[in-house]
Formats: C-alpha cells, structure tokens, sequence
C-alpha cells in the first residue's frame, strides 16, 4: 500500500526563479526552497501530489471548478510566461490519478475531472526549485482559492483528509509527498496592493497566526479562525491557505517539523513527517 | 455579462501573444474588436483600472495590464489608481 | 421569499421533437410531454431550475465536473444538431444562479462555475416541449449521470437539498419549478442496445422500480438501492435518474402527483406538487 | 491517453462541419492529421466501433460515427460490431 512520506508547504510566487537567480544561490530565497527541497529528498516520494490554486491557466470562469484532479500521463507548463521557465512536459501518473479521483468522488466530493490540461506558475514555480531534475511524476490536485465561493476551511480539510485516505488505499508500495502551495496574505494586483509594488501583504498578523498555528499543530483553531472574510480581508489570493490546509488534511494532524514565515511576501515554507513505514 | 468580455481581453493578453502586442500597439483599433459596453470600452482605453475592477473585472487579470505595459500602465500608474478605489463599492 | 411551486421529471430524447411532429398531436410524445406542460403552467413558475446531464455539449473530458451552476443572462442551445429545434438564445437568471452557487458551495457542496456556456439537446428538448414560448428564464444545474465516478444517489439526494434550501432563501417572492430530465434504463449507442436500434433498455424492471418508488414517494429505497453498478448496468446513461433524484431532493420528499413510464424508451413524465403559498 | 484523441474525433463529427465532411468523403485523408496509435488508426477506418469501445472510446461519442454515416457505419452495422463486444474486457 502506499505511503504518505510526508507534506511539504511553499509558495510560487512567480517572479522568484528571476529573483532566486538574482540573488544566487545564497540568497533568501533559494536558501528557504533548500529547506524545503532537503525535506522532499528525505521524504524521496515516488509521486508528489501538488495541491494549488490555478490562476486561470488550467481554467477559465467558463468552468471553474472548486476542487479538480488533473489525470494524464504529462502535463504542459507553467504556461504563463515564468521567466527563466519556459514550458515543459511534466510526468503524471494516470492511473493513481484516476484511483484518487474515484475515492474523492465516492466518499462525497465532487470534483472536476481534469485531462489535456495546462497548468500555469502556481505548479511550475513549486517543482521549479523541488524537483529540479523533473524526475518524479505529479498529480496536480486544484482547489479554487481565489475566486468567492471558495471552499470553507473545514471542506479543505475534510478534502485533503479524504484525499489521504485514496493516496493510502492505492495498491502499490510508493511513497507519496503532498505538497501546499499558496500564501496567507498576499493581494495581487489588487486595491491591497502596498504602495509602488505590484502586490501587498493587507495582514502579515493573519500570515504569522496561520504559522503559528501550524507550527503547533492546531488545524482545528486554523480552521475556525479561517472564515471566507477573514482569509479574503488578508487578500485576493489568501484562500491559498486553503492548499495547506488540504494538504494537511492528507498527511495528518500534527506540528511541523519546522515552518519559516517569509514576511515581505505574507508566506511561508514548512516540512511535516508523515507516516511511518 | 459583459464584464465577461474584460476579463478575457486582460487574460488573453496573457495567452494570445498576437493579441497582446495588438494591444501594445493600436489598442484603440483593438478593442474596437471586442463585445463592451461603451463605459467598458472608455475605461479600458483610459487605463482606469479602478473603475474596471469596480465594474467586476478581475484584478488578478487586471494586473496583467501593468505586466505588460499595457495603456501606459507602468507599475507606479497602475498600483495608484487600483489603490485608490479600496473601500469602493463595486457593483455586483 | 422564493417558493418552489412543484417538480417535473421529464425525458430528453434528441429525436423527439422530430418523432412528436411525425406522430402529430395525438401523438404519445406530445400527449405525455403535454401532461407535464399543463402541471407546469399550474405551478405557473417565474424561473425554471433544470438539472441535466451533459453530453459533451457544455463539457468535455478536459473539465467535466460533477455538479456545476450555469451563471449568465443568457445561453445558448441545442447546438448538437437537434432536428426541427435551431439554436436559440435562452434567457436565464444569472443573479439567482449566483446565488444558488454561493448557497450550494457553502453547504459543502463542490460544484463548478459555469458561464458563457452552450447546452445540448438534454436541456434543449425539455423546454421544447414544455416552454415552446421559451418566456421562462431557465437556470441549468449540471450533474454527472453519465461518466463515471457519478456522484452517489445520496450525495445527489443532499445535494438537490441543499439547492432546495438556497433556492427557498431567494430574497424576491417568485415561484420556482424544479426540473429533473433523464432516463432510468437507456444504453446509447453502447454494448447494450438493442438489436436494430441506435440505443437500449436494458433493464425495464429496474426502470419500473425506479418509477413505482417514485409513486409512492420512497426516495429513501430508491436511494439505497441506486448504487453505481445498478444504474450502470441499466444503460450507459441510467445515472441520468440521479438528476430526478436531485430534484426530488429540492422539492421535498412525498408521492408523485402522478408519474407514468414510456417503457420503450426506460424513462418517465412525471410531476410533483411542492410549497403550500 | 491517447485514446483522448479518437474520442476528440467523434465530438468534432458533432461541432465541427468541416472535420465531419472531411471524414465523410476522405476519411483516410482526414484521419492522417491526428494523433493516433496504428492500432487506433486502423480500426477508425476499418470502422470497428466494438475494438474503439474495448480500447476505452466513449460509446455515446463513438454513436455519432454512425448517426453522420462516416466510415460505412450505417446503423446496422454499428449496432452489429457494438453488441458484439458486450461482456468482453475493456481496458483500463
Ligand atoms: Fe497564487
Ligand atoms: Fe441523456
């Protein structure tokens, strides 16, 4: 049966491949994506499931889904003009893909099914500095955390437990990451924007609250606290804790083994430990 | 809705590279193109930023306006009248 | 407040409008669709709320969702070749529908953003029949009968609940009339049809049952006894009773104020009285 | 998922006139330009709708083929080669 190696967090923002280069390789960023990366090769997962929010690359408002499973054998991306990333063909895993999407849906979520698919920065930016080498196949695994009505936090949760439960049923003996991806309080582009930047962080309170309360361990406490104004109050993409939040859904209730809160971007990157083998 | 067609104009300059350097270089005979209203079509070519996003636009989408440079919207002009509509009612 | 005036199950067969003019007025077509008619000019509904299933005219297998809102002023349909029905603009309630998707999405229920859409023959045929002067704004509800993973007869019972309620919570006095269209027993063009036909019923007594149930207002067994493998072994669209079950689940459980089958074909006409003004 | 691609065929027989008169009148020609299998290819255009179920084809796309009179499949015939395949299995 398979195996939950552990749950990894990070943003995407998609500027960071530039800036990481900028920087080199001593730099903030590259130095937080390090941590993150030595956790995912001591988790060595097999397959990764990243869950994230599309910014209108997968889809369009034509049919935006709430929560989706991406199920094919590659996927193309980031298609959004990343720079120092051009598109890609990333290797997927069809039939655990196909295995998850039927648990989901017969345990009462009702998710998209998503093929033939694009994805944009909020996948390709996370493998980007994870998986450098593009060796090991992703699931992509969608929540809207972006564009009201999003999923209460307690759905999320309920979503990534639900999720965990179909990655634990799957047959064969691998080993699987689950990856969130999103901020906690970031307005892109929008009126919460700081001034002269082309985003802003509205409530870096919200962002360290969230981290503490992650790194404790008190989803629960997060889950109340996480109402649909407050995380919209902390911006027009802070829904995206909402990708965390399923994420720990999935690998289980219990403290990071460590998170860092980057405060100028109103995100963070954290590791949990997942099951035993 | 056709707040609809906004959004779409900003997300395909995203994706329609044609349409995006149509829109860096003659966007007035560009967006005559498009299905808006004239409010619509009149905030677009002012780069009134805000008065889309009140209207319904997307800012997300929005900001691939200033991205691009897009209607004179350097990044400056751009954050300034998107901030300046915070608060605002938009129309639903 | 919104009031739901009473429910219709209908069919939805392509050919119909073509085989009811073949028939003429006296017709079976035109008698059992004007059965239905005449209950819903009784409930003499402001908006009319359809819940279909798809068939890869709104969707294809790149986005299929499992439940999804259409949310515009207008749509347009059939545009999958129906004989003697062009495609025409429908108008719609897109203030309503957003509402009913805020209202489904925070009760738990994952349901995709549908606008600038086009509908098929599935929604199409139904108000052929039952609003020839297409004056009734008409909001569709997506649900997946067809591919499975379907969602299950109960999370379409809750489901169609939870419609119930957002629809009831409406702030204007209207009068709403909930339909559901689909078949019980019908294979199309798959393994199961019957010889010489472009399609099949492969299970009639299963299609009985559904409908006896139905009559006495049983959706409990009726849901227990819907399972996956029963409504798939009666065609390869007999989820598409999902969508009456749906229904049923807006407008209250209770008899049939009559139901009658048209056994060669393994569906149904049938109404359903709702709110008391 | 190649498979994506026969059943992308079929939908277009529904939405796209022109890809349905080219596979009326030159179904080898038109068939050319897709992203197929050898194994695919051949049995669109020997019109075995029984081995395109079996392969995973959706049968209500595979339907159109005989409802547009494409590759000789008159309704007797899909009707024939469908019910043929019934309880055989399909793969995954
Ligand atoms: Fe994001
Ligand atoms: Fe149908």
């Amino acid at each position: 049966m398979a195996l939950i190696a552990g749950g990894i967090g990070v943003p995407h923002t998609p500027y960071f491949p530039k800036f990481a280069a900028d920087q080199g390789p001593d730099g903030e960023i590259n130095r937080y994506f390090g941590m993150a990366r030595a956790a995912l090769e001591t988790q060595a997962p097999d397959v990764i499931i990243l869950i994230d929010t599309d910014h209108f690359n997968t889809f369009y408002f034509d049919c935006f889904p709430t929560f989706g499973v991406g199920i094919d054998d590659t996927f193309l991306g980031p298609v959004d003009d990343v720079a120092l990333m051009p598109p890609r063909d990333f290797i997927s895993d069809r039939a655990l893909a196909a295995h998850l999407f039927r648990g989901l849906v017969h345990e009462g979520f009702d998710a998209a099914h998503v093929t033939h698919y694009q994805v944009g920065h909020s996948i390709g930016v996370p493998l980007y500095f994870l998986t450098p080498g593009y060796d090991v196949p992703v699931i992509p695994i969608f929540l809207n955390g972006h564009l009201p009505p999003m999923p209460s936090s307690k759905r999320s949760l309920a979503f990534g437990e639900a999720l965990g439960a179909a990655i634990r049923a799957w047959e064969q003996d691998i080993r699987v990451t689950v990856i969130g991806t999103g901020s906690f309080s970031l307005d892109v582009a929008g009126p919460l924007m700081d001034p002269g930047e082309n985003f802003g962080v509205p409530d870096l309170e919200w962002a360290k609250r969230v981290t503490a309360l992650m790194r404790s361990g008190d989803v629960g406490t997060l889950c109340d606290e996480a109402t649909e104004p407050r995380m919209l109050a902390a911006g027009n993409v802070g829904g995206e804790v909402l990708n965390w939040i399923a994420m720990l859904g999935a690998v289980g209730p219990g403290q990071a083994d460590w998170i860092e809160l980057q405060e100028i971007r109103g995100h963070a990157f954290a590791a949990w430990i997942g099951d035993q083998a | 809705m056709s707040i609809y067609a906004v959004n779409r104009m900003c997300h395909q300059l995203m994706h329609d590279k044609n349409w995006r350097w149509a829109m860096q270089t003659d966007p007035e005979r560009a967006v005559s193109s498009l299905d808006l209203t004239g409010e619509e079509r009149d905030a677009i070519l002012s780069g009134d930023v805000g008065a889309l996003f009140l209207m319904g636009a997307n800012a997300f989408l929005l900001g691939y306006l200033t991205r691009f440079n897009v209607l004179g919207l350097t990044l400056p002009v751009y954050n300034e009248r998107m901030r300046a509509v915070l608060g605002k009612p938009a129309r639903t």
